[in-house]
């Protein structure tokens, strides 16, 4: 079993983060059903054949991409990996573009260059990832680096997840983020499995102690609290713009679906699934917004997920990629126009509360 | 004789090995419980057992340099990467650590890594490379890229008895679309080039899954005597094959599938031009994917991999030359 | 005008840039405090300051990683990597991040690794090493290796401006063994080759360390017009030079330092072969260090490594063909 | 300054290991000073323009090499690294053959092909160092799996400094063999510099203090003392045969010489090397075994010089390779005559000991 460490007390926490607004609240959980929505109309496509390639998702581990992108400030980028579909609505990544990316058309993200969630809206400050694990979190060490250096107050968030912390790119960008004292968070989704192989065939001791052994703080948190994982990367963020160097936060969760849409995860036991369900992200911050705000959760998700079937038609009309087009761009001409925008994301956590606080 | 696929002549290689080689060892990551990416190692853990069908971290460069110790210490690893895009992620502890070895040290580094290669699924950039070129310029690895199961079964039976780091590229998009007879037993396959097809007007060179392309290409080319050779493997390379191939039907077309610039196709392009100056008829054509990454969607893909098409086109011109 | 070596002419390269560039950023392992293990970037901390010119833990990857970060986010870094040879160590970050990065996500990464090439001083199998043919097999990334101070200088400066990642391979032997005129201000040279000589009866297309070899073997070639052209910059290939040099030659010898199969020269000669058939009036000759570690030992390092005899007796072969 | 951790209490431990018997003692410093004798001759000719390429030694270092050797079986291989000149000799390589290996002559160790410390006699369990730091790591990783997967009582060592510390390879090393827990033994040789780089600027937290996030055991000893190093050694190796696991072993030391002889190490402060110099290996062995042995140590200098002295001429008058050899055995063409020697060390520490015990 990969999860022994992974208790989580669902619930537990009371009021949530105080530095939310009703309104935060709200979107968050729009973010959630947005993801899963995506998600789910994604994976259906898929199943239709009409998706090419393969097909990854992130259920159960929504509140991890948003809430932390959600404490984000415009400028801040993110480097999301392939449970990570939250950072991107975050940042505001067109829908009806992202399915156009799943089904590798010429007004998807990525003009259908890249597949299923290998994508990135650089005018957002969204790097696409690449699939060697987990070399994004040297690059987000790099962004960092150049903010430092340029005397920038922005800060990169890097995901990643349990297996990723094998390989030797995790070392030399803890190492270098320590030594440096930079201003980057690494984010990691502790599912307890990569692929079929668990924690324990992973490593001997689990990653969040080694954290301190690099210079970079380190903590844990309920990767299915939404709130939890805002927080943490909402406190890991002011440190990392204060100058007090790197963080690294451990979200504990788990995938609810197999490595990708072919994987039956057969190898996990059905308790642990089942236990799992229980403390799904979204049922549980539903209910509380409920609770808290009297919120009509229902007809919410009624809108996201006509929506989400708007923009999965309008991608489906969309034409695909011109062949014409195939081996352009290798090389950039001008580098004017390639530059990683500064973001425009509505919501950013606290820096929004404060817009909203000032409009109101 | 059996009937198998591309990939169930890989997993029967893999497994009469074992059988009779205690010293065979599987590595890579989720070939265990899991049975592989793409499930070569399907029930070979219970075959075997864990010390010998061991699933490892996601560490591209301690499966190969463990691999290395093991070798020397009496093993005979045989490592699956789960895509051949993550050699990139290995690739010092191959090169330097493993490729060296016996000129350095005289000592025997008898592991084989297994590559799954290629693109033709809408893979994307980082899951449809062929990267063999790369290994083919470094020194003290042999290559090898079957395109058919019965070369699939004998030449990674070879590899694993080899004395050397044997990279097998197997082809993705072969493992299930492929099938053909294969002998029951264990065979050993040298490592040398094949003759798929004999012909006199016009040879082709290829290897891996531009084999099936080149073939379905010239059928419909009627009245021309075109050969085939597959290459299969890519060090050594079949030199001796190539300018006799050459020289005797006088035009060359090299096909494919990887990214064009210093791809095996340009070594055997540059060999010809050397050995069969006096022989050539025609220039030396190749085809070969346009140094770009592999685009994911399908139109785009179908416009950088070298397909039927392509490959008839440029046959039909150099018959016309 | 100034005579500079060529190791002058790459520092002289890097101060002006950073003089005129507060973007450009200097890392790599000793690069500070030491000036570098070549000493290229001597006295550039005193002058740059630490936030500029950055002393790295010894981790290839992120160096490469990192700077592609940097480069994302505003800055124009360069890296040096202590020798060529490491480059199997950032391999992955390079030709998975680095490289297809425009392509992908439409953003610049406008980033100089530079990589001390070459053997000829018994470095051994680890620090001899010219591994630029893995480099051109990498779409997205340029590759340049100047072979006199003038080129080193004026590439390099290209090299910094360009917006994509660009291989800089300075060659060690020539750092101080190599002296020429060198303009004093800041110029950029285009990314094409350089007829270094020029004739007709024979065309050797070579670059780097080579360029002097093949110039001096020959200069004693009396009699004989011979043209020699240096390549400069591999990726892009000036691919219409080469054509139209070996076109008017006919006859055409290439000289790599690196091992053969697969490298730089086995790319020119393909072009060559496919594109000249009509004018070659005769094989295409290939010089190149064979398939081997380069050993440390003098007189075994001699023997594999091409030099100005080998190149002597193939053109006298070939001009007598 | 890199230094701050090294605090070395000089000859503060009083009997020292209670393993050895005299004559190990004896054994070890002749081993000793033969490291120095050796590299010393070996960069005079060096100096003298006939060592080709550049040269490495290890002077101030001895004791690791020497005193961790002294502690395996003839069985147990090693992966000595450019410091680490006393592997090769308590193994039993011929110091004529290193010469040859100094001059690039056909006679020495690696017949040519190598350059200075880059060389290993398989037949006596040593493995030649790639100049890629720390890829031993992994090997000698890798032949502990082998040992380990078929039952051998053995157990395999490698040598790494401070710098090759933040390179991928070192923590999928450590990993792996924390996962597994293999019987390897990872010898820190903390010098505090990597060529001119002092270890603050190379990692932020000490690599002792990451060693128990892999699950590998770790302790410090004083590096300049040659018993402390080999009872160190012991003990993780009976650790190791145990099935108890890896170990890493922190040597504190200085490296007294520059990285390689063309550098001044004027980076280094002079008061550091000067303090240093008061703490060398060699000295302080000596003086305890003139005093507890009564041994007469200047004879066995003089013995020692005189032996290398012979082997260095022996060396010179090796013919060079033939170039004819320079491109054959890229290829193994048969693997019984390629494979690693189990070891004819006469020494090595307790067994010897033992074995002596035998005899006697
Ligand atoms: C360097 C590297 N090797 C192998 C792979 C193949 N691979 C893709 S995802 C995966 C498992 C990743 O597990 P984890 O990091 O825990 O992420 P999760 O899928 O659980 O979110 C593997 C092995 C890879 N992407 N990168
Ligand atoms: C991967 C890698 N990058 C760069 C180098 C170049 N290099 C050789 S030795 C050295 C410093 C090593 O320092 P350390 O590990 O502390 O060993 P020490 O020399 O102090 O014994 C460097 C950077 C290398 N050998 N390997
Ligand atoms: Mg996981
Ligand atoms: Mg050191």
């Amino acid at each position: 079993m990969g999860l022994g460490a992974n208790n989580v007390d669902a619930d537990a926490r009371p009021g949530g983060s105080e530095l939310l607004t009703s309104n935060d609240r709200v979107a968050l959980l729009r973010y959630l059903l947005l993801m899963r929505a995506v998600e789910g109309k994604g994976l259906a496509l898929y199943k239709q054949g009409k998706v090419p390639g393969s097909f990854y998702d992130g259920r159960g581990q929504e509140a991890i991409s948003v809430g932390a992108t959600f404490a984000l400030g415009p400028g801040d980028p993110v480097c999301p990996l392939i449970r990570d579909m939250g950072a991107h609505l975050v940042k505001g990544t067109s829908v009806e573009a992202i399915f156009g990316q799943y089904l590798g058309r010429a007004e998807g993200v990525s003009g259908g260059r890249e597949g299923n969630i290998h994508f990135g809206e650089r005018r957002l400050g969204v790097l696409g990832m690449v699939s060697m694990l987990p070399d994004m979190m040297v690059v987000a060490t790099g962004l960092a680096m150049g903010f430092k250096l340029r005397g920038e107050e922005r800060c990169a968030v890097s995901f990643f997840g349990d297996g990723a912390t094998s390989v030797g790119d995790w070392h030399e960008a803890m190492n270098w983020a320590g030594v440096y004292r930079l201003p980057v968070i690494f984010i990691l989704e502790n599912n307890g499995w990569a692929y079929s192989t668990p924690t324990n065939k992973q490593y001997a001791v689990p990653p969040l102690e080694r954290a301190r052994g690099y210079g970079v703080e380190a903590r844990s948190v309920d990767g299915n609290d939404v709130e939890a994982v805002f927080e943490a990367t909402h406190d890991a963020r002011l440190a990392a713009l204060r100058g007090d160097g790197p963080t690294l936060i451990e979200c504990r969760t788990m995938r609810m679906h197999g490595h990708g849409a072919h994987d039956d995860m057969s190898y996990v036991p059905t308790e642990l699934v089942e236990e799992w369900s229980s403390r799904d992200p979204i049922d549980r911050y539903s209910k509380r917004l409920r609770r808290d705000l009297e919120l009509d959760v229902d007809s919410l998700r009624t809108e996201i997920s006509e929506t989400v079937a708007e923009a999965a038609e309008a991608a489906l009309a969309m034409p695909m990629p011109d062949p014409e087009e195939a081996t352009s761009g290798v090389f950039c001409e001008d580098q004017s126009g390639a530059t990683l925008g500064l973001g425009e994301a509505p919501w950013s956590g606290f820096s929004a509360s404060e817009v909203q606080q000032a409009a109101a | 004789m059996s009937e198998l696929t591309y990939l169930e002549a890989i997993s029967d290689a893999l497994r009469l090995e074992m059988r009779t080689d205690p010293s065979v060892v599987l590595m890579g990551e989720d070939v265990a419980g899991f049975g592989g990416a793409f499930k070569v190692t399907s029930g070979f853990l219970n075959e075997f057992g864990e010390d010998r069908v061991i699933d490892t971290p996601i560490s591209e460069e301690a499966i190969v340099g463990t691999a290395v110790g093991m070798g020397i210490s009496g093993l005979r690893p045989v490592c699956e990467f789960q895509f051949a895009d993550f050699v990139a992620c290995g690739f010092d502890q191959l090169v330097n650590v493993a490729g060296k070895l016996h000129y350095r040290l005289g000592l025997a580094a008898p592991i084989t890594i297994r590559l799954p290669t290629g693109g033709g699924f809408a893979g994307g950039p980082f899951h449809s490379q062929n990267p063999e070129a790369w290994l083919m310029h470094a020194p003290g690895i042999k290559v090898v890229a079957p395109s058919s199961p019965a070369d699939a079964k004998g030449l990674l039976t070879s590899a694993i008895r080899d004395p050397n780091p044997v990279v097998f590229c197997e082809h993705k998009h072969l493992y299930r679309r492929t099938k053909g007879p294969v002998e029951e037993e264990s065979y050993a396959t040298p490592f040398t080039a094949r003759r798929v097809r004999q012909g006199d007007d016009l040879a082709i060179f290829t290897y891996g899954a531009m084999v099936e392309a080149a073939t379905e290409a010239v059928e419909s080319l009627e009245g021309a005597s075109i050969e085939i050779l597959d290459l299969r493997s890519l060090v050594p390379l079949d030199v001796d094959a190539i300018v006799e191939t050459a020289g005797r039907c006088s035009k060359v077309l090299i096909v494919d599938e990887a990214n064009g610039t210093c791809a095996a196709g340009a070594q055997v392009a540059s060999l010809i031009a050397e050995h069969c100056f006096e022989q050539l008829d025609g220039p030396i054509r190749r085809i070969a994917a346009p140094d770009v990454p592999i685009p994911f969607s399908p139109p785009l893909e179908a416009a950088v991999l070298p397909g039927v098409e392509r490959i008839r086109e440029a046959a039909r011109d150099l018959l016309d030359y």
